[in-house]
């Protein structure tokens, strides 16, 4: 079925960018370098969630998150000018290899984890089913009935952000 | 595991391998949170661990094969983009008055 | 009677219009002259009426509807000899407790009648007495709100069906009591004396509720049906222990009230309180409840006999010692309080020997005579300018002519010469003591006789007769004459305590016993061995001789009373100075408020330094700091972990996470 | 033939055709247009010595890109300051792959529909690559180490993150009316009928307001005068790129045009019914392709309108800039949302 094994080549082509870039987003000394990493990592993520039939989220995945947030951040750091860190004077061993040491045996216990986990029930037929043709309006479906008190609490938490960003960053007048 | 529960669409990847990665990425956004020193670093690390988490959930929701897990990430992308404007905001205005971003260099809260 | 409750309700309603009015006339006083200026000056005269009218009228009413409730009981037991049944009337329900309720219920019957009645009658008169006693008093309404709280407390007592609220009453004249001994509160004894009376109180009182307890273990009531049913008991004979000690600790209750030894030391001090107090809640009703209270239990009583006697023995024990101490007393309050103290002891005397009728008798016919003597040393006081010591006195028969008939009607009366009031009831007490063949206790009584006779024509002739003492700034000479607000109430009182003896003349006497059979419906009656009338004639004149002794005495030695104040009378300090130690010791109240201090009141107050000192400061304290400290040392030692660096945080946090997955993973 | 070789087959020759025309065709005379336009307006001749009427202008420019020496300033950050470009080049080149061109030709025994990929999230596909397309700005401004350039890296991402708000808000109505994101669909819904019984169903009808801000918001996605701040030569030089040349300024210059070509398309097919034509249905092979030419003529009348606005409007103030964003158009674009939200609820549309 070749079908499948192009799925599986792009999966193994965009896991591998996306792990990559993300050990390079760690590594990396120059916050603007990780930005650029981290982007990447996102578009292989959104491949991923294209091959998990949520070409929506995907799309959402770069509009939001590599188009808005990370565009932000790179902002952010031109504002304040950050070069990269200097290799740290005061470097703490014992967080930096108990830190490493924590995060992989966190991450093998997850992976683990989930590996060993049973299969996850049958979804509700309620909450439509994929993969189909065209989820989106599915979607907004759920989201104006089922999801209608999230979506909007959430609604009211980006207006609080919004206000509180503004706030924080607003320089006082005298 | 394979995630041919019946009713639902087979799938090409064996879910364990997308599990996998986003437990892997999840890992890797750790270290970085608890290595990096830029508070900035440190932050996109957060979102990093947040995007492998969204990863699983769309694992899952493919698995299950209903749009729940979808829905989730939906909103978990919503938060995060107002977690990050409130905190760039906030490291903009700890800029302002410490002239650094660099948590050990903050380390006010101490006794 | 239909509506008993109105009865104690009056005195309310009383109380609470006084009390209102006071305020709110003393807080517009207050703003308006700012107290600075004579705080002491009288009050408005309509205010003062208004106060009276009140306070008076309602009391009266409360008389009149105590005579209606008495008359019928008279009546039927003039024809009827089992009288008429009791009268219950439930108000209220007060409290339940599963399937035990206390009710605000009222029993009407003899003996609560009779109370009732002479209760409000020598309230009454006391009331319009005080109207005339305290008009220069600032404290007007005060004063008879306070009377006025007092009169529905006592009649409350008086007319309870059940022990709690009797015990309400109890502890209702308890407090009007305290407040009115330390009615002029700026004064220092006033309130010291007040806070005695108080806390002597309180150890009676600790007995009566742990007796109302026992009356409810026993009977599993507390209402007054329990004395029929101890009466039932009695008569199927033998009475488990506990009855012993329910008795006992009834009559410690009745100590404390009743001012018996070894509590009695709290009387003596509360004539800190103004004159006409003295005579309505310390000699007239409220020291006579504890007799009641006995009277009320008397069938309980007759079920533990050596109960009775340890009463009589308290009783005839209080008598003479108290007797004894008014012999040297010079104050004239405090010499009447003694002899009130000791005509108490007769009461208990009385009931102690199963004359309970008697007891009741003697306090009926003694509200009376010590009222009219409360209230003319009053007047006394009042002319002399508020001056209390008799050696101060002398000569007043002339200024005061009133005042010194009636005070001398009066203690002929208390000093039982045939016929006055007090001859026939202290000789019904003395009789039955001898009828029941407590000899010693008759030759206690007797003796006591005497010096009742004794000290109390001491008291009349060192106050009337001879020269007047007063000396340097002589107050005798222009002693002002009393008002007839107070003369009325002496001359009615006085008129009493001549004839109030009629209603108890003995058999032997012609008489038919009235009192004694009128009570009988509501008290016990131990069979009473009856003596021959010629033997009981001739105790009769040898009390009477006694008696006569006494007053003859009194007569020889202050008779004239012309020594200086010194030395009042010559002979008396001739004799003190023989006795030597005892008559010091006499004169010095056989040391008993000091005997406390060092036996009772210096250990307790070691004990109680020892505690806030050593016990509380040091371990209390002690565990409280410690674990103050713990808590600063844990966070001295815990806050190295707060490095404020966010990073160690995170790797804290996260480590735990793992570890809980590990958990999770391994259960 | 097996049909995924044949599915692959189509898109192969759809990517071809496409770029044919956008890079052959479009994009020379395009800047070759710009320059003549220029001159024109500026009452001057403008390029005419290359070729006739100087047609080849365009290729001359290029050759000279080319060839000219490539200088990274010495504390350039290299890495970056060479893949900026791409990264801005990238998305504006895949931008076409789901603007339909074209309505269903009928060729082979086969319905071919003529848009690359008419994959169901359409527009979020453009708006995401957009979005991408600003880090080329920013981190052309930021690797280059220069103020200059740093400050126009700053104001073009702050500058497309706001306009996109605005401009994504208006394109929702859009989808609102059609009830869907595929842009094919949306060319159908806005040929199927009419709006108030005579004017086309052409969103830019019913959404004036909505067509409007998105129009003026994409002039300021593609940095075109009057938001051209992020290379306002009067006050940075040259902004983001100012320490680039050659070729690698070539290729800004390339990926400016491409996104005005991409904005110019979008355009036409959200608002002005892409390929099809008011009142008359085209069927059959040539009505297929006269949708293309239709669809052409559309994209080059705003391609136009691009030019003729730069010509003529002075440019903004910054703040302007940020308040005209913020303070009129993400209101008047929710209020358009609204509108069209009470129109589709009404059955206007």
């Amino acid at each position: 079925m070749p079908a499948f094994s192009g799925q599986l080549v792009v999966f193994g082509f965009a896991s591998f960018f996306a792990l990559a870039f993300a050990v390079l987003m760690v590594v990396q000394r120059t916050p603007v370098r990780s930005v650029l990493s981290l982007v990447v990592t996102f578009f292989g993520l959104s491949v991923l969630a294209v091959l998990l039939a949520a070409p929506f989220i995907a799309a959402l995945q770069i509009f939001v998150y590599a188009g808005a947030i990370l565009v932000l951040f790179l902002f952010v750091i031109m504002l304040l000018n950050l070069k990269e860190e200097a290799a740290d004077e005061d470097d703490r061993p014992v967080q930096r290899t108990l830190g490493l040491l924590v995060a992989l045996a966190l991450g093998g216990l997850l992976a683990g984890a989930t590996l060993r986990a049973p299969a996850p029930p049958r979804g509700m037929p309620s909450l439509s089913s994929i993969p189909s043709p065209d989820e989106i309006p599915a979607l907004g479906r759920l989201l104006f009935s089922d999801y209608l008190l999230a979506f909007e609490a959430l609604s009211l938490l980006l207006l609080v952000a919004a206000v509180g960003a503004l706030l924080l960053s607003k320089r006082k007048f005298e | 595991m394979t995630g041919a529960l019946p009713g639902v669409a087979p799938m090409a990847v064996p879910p364990g391998a997308f599990l996998v990665v986003g437990t892997l990425l999840f890992a890797i956004g750790l270290a970085g949170a608890l290595l990096k020193r830029n508070a900035i670093s440190i932050f996109l690390s957060i979102e990093l661990m947040m995007n492998a988490v969204n990863l699983l959930f769309l694992t899952y929701a493919r698995m299950r094969g209903d749009l729940a897990g979808q829905m989730i990430v939906f909103f978990v992308i919503a938060v995060a983009a107002a977690e990050a404007a409130v905190g760039l905001a906030i490291f903009v205005a700890l800029f302002r008055v410490r002239r650094t971003v660099d948590v050990d260099k903050i380390a006010l809260l101490k006794w | 009677m239909k509506q008993l409750w109105l009865i104690p309700v009056l005195p309310l309603a009383g109380f609470l219009l006084n009390g209102l009015v006071a305020l709110v006339a003393s807080s517009s006083r207050a703003e308006k002259e700012s107290g600075a200026d004579h705080p002491l000056a009288p009050l408005p005269y309509a205010q003062r009426l208004f106060h009276g009218v009140v306070g008076v009228g309602s009391v009266g009413l409360a008389a009149v509807l105590s005579f209606a409730a008495l008359v019928p009981y008279v009546l039927s037991s003039l024809h009827a000899p089992e009288g008429l049944a009791p009268v219950v009337q439930k108000v209220y329900t007060w409290m339940v407790a599963g399937d035990y309720s206390v009710d605000v219920a009222f029993r009407l019957d003899a003996l609560s009648a009779l109370m009732l009645s002479f209760v409000t009658f020598v309230g009454t008169l006391i009331h319009v007495y005080s109207v005339g006693y305290m008009q220069k008093d600032e404290g007007y309404g005060r004063y008879f709100s306070y009377l006025n709280l007092f009169m529905f407390a006592m009649l409350m007592l008086v007319l309870a069906d059940n022990l709690p609220l009797l015990f309400v009453g109890w502890e209702g004249v308890g407090l009007c009591s305290y407040l009115l001994i330390g009615y002029s509160y700026d004064k220092d004894f006033a309130a010291a004396a007040g806070k005695k009376a108080f806390i002597a109180n309180r150890v009676g009182d600790f007995g009566m509720v742990l007796g109302i307890f026992g009356v409810f273990a026993l009977f599993g009531t507390a209402d007054f049906s329990f004395v029929d049913l101890a009466r039932r008991q009695a008569l199927a004979g033998g009475a488990p222990l506990g009855v012993y000690a329910v008795c006992v600790l009834l009559f410690l209750g009745a100590c404390g009230k009743s001012a018996q030894v070894p509590l009695y030391v709290w009387l003596p001090d509360a004539m800190a309180g103004p004159t006409p107090v003295s005579a309505l809640i310390h000699a007239a009703t409220m020291v006579t409840a504890g007799v009641y209270l006995v009277a009320r239990c008397s069938a309980l009583f007759v079920l533990a006999p050596d109960a009775l006697t340890l009463v009589a023995w308290i009783g005839a024990g209080t008598a003479i010692f108290a007797a004894t101490i008014g012999l040297a007393q010079n104050d004239i309050k405090k010499v009447l309080a003694y002899s009130t103290v000791s005509q108490l002891g007769y009461m208990f005397l009385a009931c102690g020997v199963g004359a309970f009728s008697a007891g009741i008798f003697h306090v009926f016919t003694h509200a009376f005579f010590k009222a009219c003597l409360f209230l003319g040393s009053g007047s006394v006081i009042m002319s002399m300018h508020h001056e209390q010591d008799m050696r101060r006195m002398g000569g007043l028969a002339a200024r005061i002519p009133h005042t010194f008939r009636t005070m001398l009607v009066a203690t002929l009366a208390i000093a039982g010469i045939f016929p006055l009031a007090g001859f026939f009831s202290k000789d019904m007490i003395l009789g039955s003591a001898a009828a029941s063949g407590h000899w010693a206790l008759y030759a206690v009584g007797l003796f006591t006789a005497g010096l009742t006779a004794f000290y109390m024509f001491r008291l009349v002739s060192m106050t009337f007769f001879g020269k007047a003492r007063s000396g340097d700034h002589g107050q005798g000479e222009h002693a002002h004459k009393s008002p007839a607000t107070m003369t009325v109430p002496l001359w009615i009182l006085a008129a009493l305590s001549v004839v109030a003896g009629l209603v108890g003349v003995p058999a032997a006497l012609g008489g038919s016993d009235r009192i004694g059979r009128f009570l009988g419906a509501s008290v016990a009656h131990p069979e009473i061995h009856e003596m021959s009338h010629g033997l009981e004639i001739g105790l009769m004149l040898l009390s009477l001789g006694v008696a006569v002794t006494g007053l003859a005495w009194a007569w020889r030695w202050y008779g004239k009373a012309d020594g200086p104040a010194e030395a009042v009378s010559p002979q008396a300090h001739a004799f003190y100075e023989k006795a030597g130690a005892l008559g010091r010791l006499v004169a010095n109240k056989w040391n008993v408020d000091e005997g406390i201090e060092v036996l009772v009141l210096s250990p307790f107050w070691k004990i109680g330094t020892f505690l806030w000192r050593g016990f509380d400061a040091l371990f209390i304290d002690g565990i409280a700091n410690a674990s103050a400290f713990l808590v600063e040392l844990a966070g001295d030692l815990l806050r190295f972990f707060t490095t404020g660096h966010v990073r160690n945080y995170a790797l804290a946090f996260t480590l735990g996470v793992a570890v809980f997955l590990v958990y999770v993973w391994v259960r | 033939m097996s049909p995924t070789l044949a599915a692959a087959l189509e898109g192969a020759a759809k990517i071809a055709f496409v770029w044919a025309c956008v890079l052959g065709a479009v994009l020379p005379n395009l800047i070759w247009v710009e320059r003549r336009m220029a001159g024109f307006i500026q009452d001057r001749p403008g390029p005419n010595r290359v070729g006739p009427f100087g047609l080849f202008q365009a290729v001359a420019d290029i050759l000279k890109l080319l060839l000219k020496e490539d200088v990274v300033p010495m504390y350039a950050d290299r890495l970056l300051h060479t893949v900026a470009p791409l990264i801005l080049l990238v998305p504006a080149m895949t931008t076409f792959a789901v603007i339909p061109f074209g309505s269903t030709i009928h060729l082979f025994g086969r319905d071919i529909s003529l848009v690359i990929a008419d994959v169901n999230i359409g527009i979020l596909y453009v708006f995401a690559l957009t979005s991408v397309g600003v880090y080329g700005l920013v981190l052309a401004g930021w690797s280059s180490n220069s103020k200059y350039a740093l400050l126009g890296g700053l104001r073009s991402s702050a500058q497309v993150i706001s306009y996109e708000l605005a401009m994504g808000i208006a394109a929702i109505s859009v989808f609102l009316a059609a009830g869907s994101l595929r842009l094919q669909r949306v060319v159908e819904y806005q040929a199927s009928g009419t709006f108030l019984g005579f004017l086309p169903l052409w969103n830019c009808f019913p959404q004036a307001v909505g067509c409007l801000i998105f129009i003026v918001s994409a002039y300021a996605e593609t940095n075109r005068v009057p938001f051209d701040l992020p290379e306002a030569e009067a006050e940075l030089v040259a902004g983001y790129h100012t320490e680039y040349s050659a070729f690698r300024f070539g290729m800004f210059f390339m990926a400016e045009y491409l996104n005005l070509i991409a904005a110019s398309a979008m355009m036409a097919t959200l608002y002005f019914g892409g390929w099809s034509l008011p009142y008359l249905h085209l069927t059959g092979i040539f009505g297929s392709l006269a949708s293309i030419a239709v669809f052409a003529a559309k994209t080059g009348f705003f391609i136009f309108l691009f030019v003729w606005v730069r010509w003529t409007l002075p440019r903004f103030r910054f703040d302007q800039l940020m308040n005209l964003g913020w303070k009129v158009f993400l209101p008047l674009s929710l209020l358009n949302l609204l509108w069209t939200g009470a129109l589709v609820l009404w059955g206007v549309i």
